[in-house]
């Protein structure tokens, strides 16, 4: 199935799912909706042709300049942008669904972007989802268990967002 | 009712006391043991063992003072089997005492294995093993 | 010694005192420097084994005073108890295991007549005091409030008590075979050439013998059935929250148990004291040839036995840095399963053979008839020999001879 | 029964050798000089040593109340109750004691403590009127015993100290129901009666408490299947390529692509 | 630790129920291969729940990728896997080098199948010395350790360090071999060759070792799957993917004309398996001892590459390539690439924005989906199959917390 009839196919399975697609890329890419990636993930796992069985990374990409000179230049807005790596393992192919989320959600800072779990599309989404919300700070509605990860659970802040402060000190123990 | 509980008790120490004086009006560290030295410590670990089933509430205390009665009996059998410790012309149980003290022990183990299962079985569904809780017919 | 100290003129109190005190200390030099010698081959031989070197430099060559070294660490180490821990029984834990393995020493004979105490039941008293060493352990375990420890504790007592079972049937056919549940007796049994061990007498004996020597692994808690301690599972097991003097005596008893339980087989199975080649008989020693002669005798009993106790424990030694562990109910499985029943059929199979052919797989080869039912020197230390030889029934060999020895004690009145 | 297995064991053991075998501690014990000092009897002061461990430590078993002292308390009391058989020269019995009673039994009750210690289950304290209680109740038995003791002068005299044979022959004869002892002069005879229905009775029961205590603490593996099992039976059994082997040349374009890119190998 | 649910049917309920304890196995304890943290919920010896508890090492490496040129970020890839530094270098150079569609000449090619490969046998020769050690055998450690440290003289030799090598890099590798190492490394192979017998010996056909392994925490291909396994763990359950053969182009051109087989069974078969110990009947696919043997398997197939390489890099004249320079500017867009690292698909992410400094670096590591199966594996085992389990993962908590 060549690339544009398989983007066909999403298209004709998750109607107004696919956002956007950048074919031509190092790593072709598709931006699905938001609100609609857990249902293309399924679609994706159980009946696309060929099935993605396996989810190999998520990524969160943060896309903010936070020195203001620069930030005058870019040509984007500033947002998250999630990187889902799949992998079929019958196909050995791969495929890459980019969403663009807000930083935060109602611009509000502090309140966490939101985006359904693929968790029950395969459960390897678990701990990766609990990593990008540990360090980027992305809230996976649906998720069984969303805690921090990696960082300990009181930790504040999202350590892979561009405008992170390391904190003075953690528990009297200086950090700067 | 405590003083009628009490003063037989008392009559009956006071008793035990005169009792046990020809015991002592020896050097223990000279005297030869007799079969009443080894009834002595029988008597003292059957009633700490009586003591601790009434006493203890934790079923395997319970089962510990089982085991310290069946202990104060042994010694008695043996003692009273022993021709050593038998005083000259007494009679003695012979090999009779060895052998029930032998069955004793044997049957103490499996008692223990039968009780221990039925504490854990207890154990399981009471999820103590404070027997004053096990008041209900049905497990 | 006792007649020594009495011929110097010591009142007789003072010298069975003394004499007491002697078997004592000796006794607990063979532990406490039992374990020195045993830690530092250990060392030597996993290195070895692993191809390293292990200690090389403490105590010039070798490293061989790397133990005393390692004591010495031990003694100025901080001794630390756990907040939470029950402090008479975590005290108290080390001693109770380390007491058991002394005590069973006690009944253990090292050469025919060198025993501390020599005990009619003393097969049954040696198996029955190891068992005991279980409780320190299990009191560590629960004293230590710390839950690996527990758990060691638990698997200890399980496994001991399992153990126990197979273990005490494999000891029950040398003491059919002697008649005698007395360790000298069953070891005088297998005088002469090495075919007269109980190892050789009949097959059954001979799968016996490593039955019992599975068994005798597992209930020192020796690898592959150190579940106890399982590091790689229980972080230390039972042992977790000791340190120093305290750790060091868990460390002793079980290097105890490792020598009493091999040297407990050498007297069940390898003949004891007797070499494989009865040298002291070839070159016509023996206590009736004079008092040298008498020394000889014993030294070479005894260095005998301890070579085949130490050839023992450095077979647990060597099985321990090459085999994985195994899990507990694997454990369990082999004791239950495996170990039992195969002891219970070769009991079975060694009480049939004693029955219809009582001679052993080499009957008399080697091994003079007369001196086996008179003893093969005569009665010791002074002893008269057997009062009452008795009546030859050549049918059995549980007809057994009058021993007269006795360690420590003068003859019983009767 | 016991006629014919007279006949056999009597002929199979050597009898003639019991009374030459080891002498017992007991009259080890006995045959020890006496301390010049006051006539220290050493088989007295043995049996003072162990008599004071086994009632002291009996005493502890009632009045500790964490659960572990107690069984602790009950081991040592045990072991000592061992000492005393060995003392009354019942060394099989002794021995016996220890490798049953306190290896086994013992440390089964242990293990029964700890897989039931839970914190607050430790130590159950009873209440003060239950002490009360016990401690009079315990008083009257402790004296009606002690003075139903004393009061029969036979049991009153010392010892004579003899002990003629070890037990554990004899005894292992009796189990099986040919009696060889001799019973003491004087006293009235009726106990030579083998125990072999006994042991049989004990084996058997020993048996079926081993069944007993087996099925009681058995394990009822409830397992139904997993989901995940029902996932991978339920998943299709993807094509495995037979390529195994990577051919040696030309494989550059054989890579793995992108889904939107390549051709769907 | 989220609640249990009461009713789970896949815990399994004995008659003799005891006290249930909570039992931290780690971060500071000898099996947990480093600082892991796993809680266990036990009945007895039964292990009904597990919780693996990470983080004890991270230090926000993808951070500090953010920070520094991609030839600056090659010292904190070492650190990913320690282990296997080498492919960690390679994962992230090829990366790098197809954001910015960069090809290495055939002598770098050559090179780094050497080196990484090279690398595979000595990181599965800690797997396996390490699994030893949890199982409670120490020796096949010590045995491992003394081959490894001569692959570990071989890099000393090539780049000066033993463990964080930093040799493979973006455009090449910092430097050539120095004379006379290809002969050295073919004369450790010849060495090494015969001494596998005694791995197996001791471990693969060691009954105790097949008691212990065989049939234990059996992962199911499509759970595998499902997790995201990879490498061995994955190969163990019987799926049949290596991405050296299967990956991207990129990548199997790097082992464009070698001949391997993947380390799968296959209708019951294992490659080669002639030759190596047959497996054992307890054994089901996807358990402890199968992940353990494509292990065994795999060094010997990393020997049979290193061979092959050995012989390429001699055959190639022409000079090592200069690596890019460290401020090469990198262009706008991303690139994800996975490498077959030995613990599994190590893979990169890496994006551009026109500057020498990427904007965002991400490091997918094996051990992290790896250990996350854990929780599955663990369900009913005993405490004692824990490390059994942990260890058959063979994970480095490095590229786990990163």
């Amino acid at each position: 199935m060549r690339g544009p009839s398989f983007l066909e196919s999403i298209e004709a399975a998750c109607p107004g799912a696919v956002v956007g697609s950048q074919l031509e890329a190092l790593d072709p890419w598709i931006e699905i909706a938001p609100a609609r990636i857990a249902e293309v993930c399924q679609w994706l796992k159980s009946r696309a042709e060929p099935r993605f069985d396996s989810l190999q990374c998520i990524t969160a990409v943060d896309w903010l300049e936070t020195d203001p000179k620069k930030a005058a230049k870019v040509s984007w807005q500033p947002h998250l942008e999630m990187v889902y790596h799949l992998w079929s393992t019958p196909a050995r192919s791969s495929l890459v669904l980019k969403v663009k989320l807000p930083r935060w959600s109602g611009d509000v800072a502090g309140h966490l972007p939101e985006i359904p779990s693929v968790t029950g599309v395969w459960r390897t989404a678990d701990w990766h989802e609990r990593e990008v919300y540990d360090l980027s700070g992305v809230s996976f509605s649906g998720h069984p268990d969303l805690r921090r990860i990696l960082c300990p659970e009181d930790w504040v802040g999202y350590p892979l967002r561009k405008d992170y402060e390391m904190p003075m000190e953690y528990h009297g123990i200086r950090c700067r | 009712m405590m003083g009628l509980v009490l003063a037989p008790a008392m009559v009956a120490s006071l008793a035990t006391c005169l009792a046990t004086v020809p015991l002592f009006a020896v050097n223990p560290f000279t005297e030869p043991v007799g079969v009443v030295h080894y009834l002595f410590v029988g008597a003292v670990l059957f009633t700490a063992g009586i003591a601790c089933m009434t006493l203890k509430r934790n079923a395997l205390g319970i089962l510990m003072g089982i085991e310290l009665v069946l202990n104060g009996a042994n010694i008695n059998f043996v003692a009273f089997a022993s021709p050593y410790l038998r005083a000259e012309g007494a009679p003695t149980l012979g090999l009779d005492g060895q052998v029930v003290a032998l069955f004793v022990i044997l049957l103490a183990a499996a008692e223990a294995a039968v009780a221990l299962a039925i504490t854990l079985n207890f154990y399981n569904n009471h999820a103590t093993v404070d027997v004053d809780r096990a008041d209900d017919l049905k497990g | 010694m006792v007649e020594f100290l009495i011929g110097l003129g010591l009142p007789g109190w003072v010298a069975w005192s003394i004499a007491a005190l002697v078997a004592a200390v000796l006794l607990l030099n063979v532990i406490a420097g039992g374990a020195l010698v045993f830690i530092w081959a250990e060392r030597k031989i996993a290195a070895r084994i692993q191809d390293r070197l292990g200690p090389t430099r403490t105590g010039g060559r070798f490293g061989w005073l790397q133990s005393l070294a390692d004591g010495i660490k031990l003694l100025a180490k901080e001794d630390l108890m756990p907040e939470g821990a029950d402090g008479l029984l975590f005290r108290l834990a080390p001693y109770v295991s380390f007491c058991a393995s002394f005590c069973a020493f006690i009944a253990l004979p090292f050469a025919f007549d060198v025993v501390g105490q020599r005990l009619n039941v003393g097969v049954f008293f040696v198996v029955a005091v190891l068992g005991l060493e279980v409780f320190g352990v299990i009191l560590a375990g629960y004293a230590s409030a710390s839950k690996w420890s527990l758990f060691g504790a638990m698997r200890e007592a399980a496994q001991v008590v399992s153990y126990e079972v197979p273990l005490g049937m494999c000891v029950v056919v040398p003491v059919m075979l002697a008649g005698t549940m007395d360790l000298v007796t069953i070891g005088e049994k297998q005088a002469g050439w090495m075919s007269s061990w109980f190892l050789f007498h009949d097959p059954f004996t001979f799968i016996i013998f490593w039955v019992y020597v599975t068994c005798a692994v597992a209930s020192v808690n020796r690898a592959p059935f150190d579940l106890a301690e399982a590091e790689s599972e229980l972080v230390a097991g039972f042992h977790t929250e000791y340190s120093g003097l305290r750790w060091s005596f868990f460390f002793m008893a079980e290097y105890g148990s490792m020598f009493l339980v091999s040297g407990l087989a050498a007297v069940l199975f390898l003949g004891g004291w007797n070499g494989p080649v009865p040298v002291a008989r070839l070159l016509g020693f023996s206590d009736g040839t004079g008092e040298s002669a008498a020394y000889v005798v014993r030294l070479l009993g005894l260095a005998n036995l301890m070579g085949k106790a130490t050839l023992g424990v450095l077979f647990m030694m060597w099985i321990r840095w090459t085999l994985p562990r195994l899990r507990i109910d694997q454990v369990m499985t082999t004791c239950l399963k495996y170990c039992t029943p195969i002891a219970a059929v070769m009991f079975a199979g060694a009480m049939f053979w004693q029955l219809f052919l009582p001679g052993g797989l080499f009957p008399g080869w080697g091994r003079p008839a007369g001196e086996i039912r008179e003893g093969w020197l005569e009665g010791p230390g002074g002893l008269p020999a057997a009062a009452s030889p008795a009546e030859d029934r050549s049918s059995t060999v549980t007809g057994g001879e009058p021993f007269e020895r006795t360690g420590l004690a003068t003859r019983s009145p009767r | 029964m016991t006629g014919m297995l007279d006949m056999d064991f009597i002929d199979f053991m050597d009898f003639s050798t019991l009374t030459h075998v080891v002498p017992p501690l007991a009259t080890t014990l006995a045959a020890l000089p006496a301390l010049p000092i006051a006539g220290i009897n050493w088989h007295s002061v043995l049996f003072l040593l162990f008599a004071g461990l086994a009632c002291g430590f009996a005493i502890g078993v009632v009045a500790a109340d964490n659960v572990v002292r107690m069984a602790l308390y009950l081991v040592f009391s045990l072991g000592a109750t061992a000492g005393l058989f060995f003392l009354a020269g019942a060394e099989f019995l002794g021995a016996m004691q220890l490798m049953i009673y306190v290896g086994g039994t013992l440390v089964l009750l242990v293990f029964g403590v700890m897989l039931t210690a839970q914190a607050p289950l430790v130590s159950i304290k009873p209440s003060s009127s239950d002490r009360t209680l016990t401690a009079v109740a315990g008083a009257s038995l402790l004296s009606l015993l002690l003075t139903a003791a004393f009061s029969v002068d036979a049991w009153r005299g010392p010892g004579v100290g003899v002990v003629p044979a070890p037990s554990a022959t004899p005894l292992g004869m009796a189990l099986v129901g040919v009696r060889v002892d001799e019973p003491p002069a004087g006293t009235p005879v009726g106990g030579r009666v083998g125990y072999m229905l006994p042991f049989e009775i004990v084996s058997v029961h020993l048996l079926v408490v081993l069944v007993g205590a087996a099925y009681l603490a058995r394990a009822k593996r409830r397992r139904t299947p997993r989901p995940i099992d029902a996932l991978a039976s339920a998943m299709p059994v993807e094509p495995v390529s037979t390529a195994a082997t990577v051919a040696p040349t030309g494989r550059s374009a054989g890579g793995a692509r992108s889904a939107l890119v390549g051709g769907g190998r | 630790m989220p609640d249990l649910i009461e009713d789970d049917p896949r815990i399994i309920e004995f008659d003799v129920r005891t006290d249930e304890m909570l039992v931290n196995m780690g971060p500071q304890h000898p099996s947990t291969h480093g600082v892991l943290r796993l809680v266990l919920r036990t009945d007895g010896e039964i292990v009904s729940e597990t919780e693996p508890h990470i983080g004890y090492l991270h230090r926000c490496a993808e951070k500090i990728g953010e920070n520094l040129t991609p030839r600056q970020w090659i010292p904190y890839t070492d650190r990913l896997d320690y282990l296997a530094a080498m492919n960690m270098n390679l994962g992230w150079a090829l990366t790098v080098e197809k954001l910015m569609r960069h090809e290495v000449g055939e002598k770098a090619r050559h090179l780094r199948v050497l080196i990484a490969e090279l690398n595979r046998i000595s990181s599965h020769l800690v797997g396996m010395g390490a699994y030893g050690l949890d199982l409670g055998t120490f020796s096949p450690f010590l045995y491992a350790f003394r081959e490894r440290e001569r692959i570990l003289d071989l890099f000393e030799e090539a780049c000066g360090a033993r463990l964080t090598y930093s040799y493979i890099t973006v455009g090449g590798a910092t430097a050539d071999l120095p004379p006379g190492w290809l002969q050295r490394c073919e004369a450790f192979l010849d060495q090494f060759e015969p001494i596998i017998k005694e791995y197996h010996a001791l471990l693969t056909t060691n009954a105790i070792f097949v008691k212990r392994t065989a049939g234990i925490g059996v992962l199911s291909r499509a759970m595998a799957i499902d997790y995201g396994c990879s490498g061995p763990v994955l190969r163990g359950s019987g799926v049949d993917q290596d991405l050296r053969r299967d990956g991207e182009s990129l990548y199997t051109g790097m082992y464009d004309g070698y001949a391997f087989e993947v380390a799968v069974q296959k209708e019951g078969r294992y490659p080669r398996d002639h030759s190596y110990p047959t497996v054992p009947s307890e054994a089901v696919l996807g358990d402890c001892w199968h992940r353990f043997f494509v292990r065994m398997l795999e060094v010997v197939q990393s020997m049979d590459l290193v061979r092959q390489a050995i012989d390429r890099y001699a055959a190639c004249p022409e000079p090592l390539p200069e690596p890019l320079k460290l401020f090469e500017k990198l262009p706008v867009g991303d690139a994800y690439l996975e490498t077959e690292a030995p613990k599994g698909q190590m893979g990169f992410y890496v994006v551009g924005n026109g500057t020498s400094i990427p904007w965002r670096v991400r490091a997918r590591s094996s051990s992290f989906s790896n250990l996350s199966v854990t929780h599955e594996l663990c369900r009913g085992c005993l405490i004692a199959d824990v490390p059994a389990i942990v260890g058959s993962l063979d994970i480095v908590m490095g590229e786990i917390d990163r």
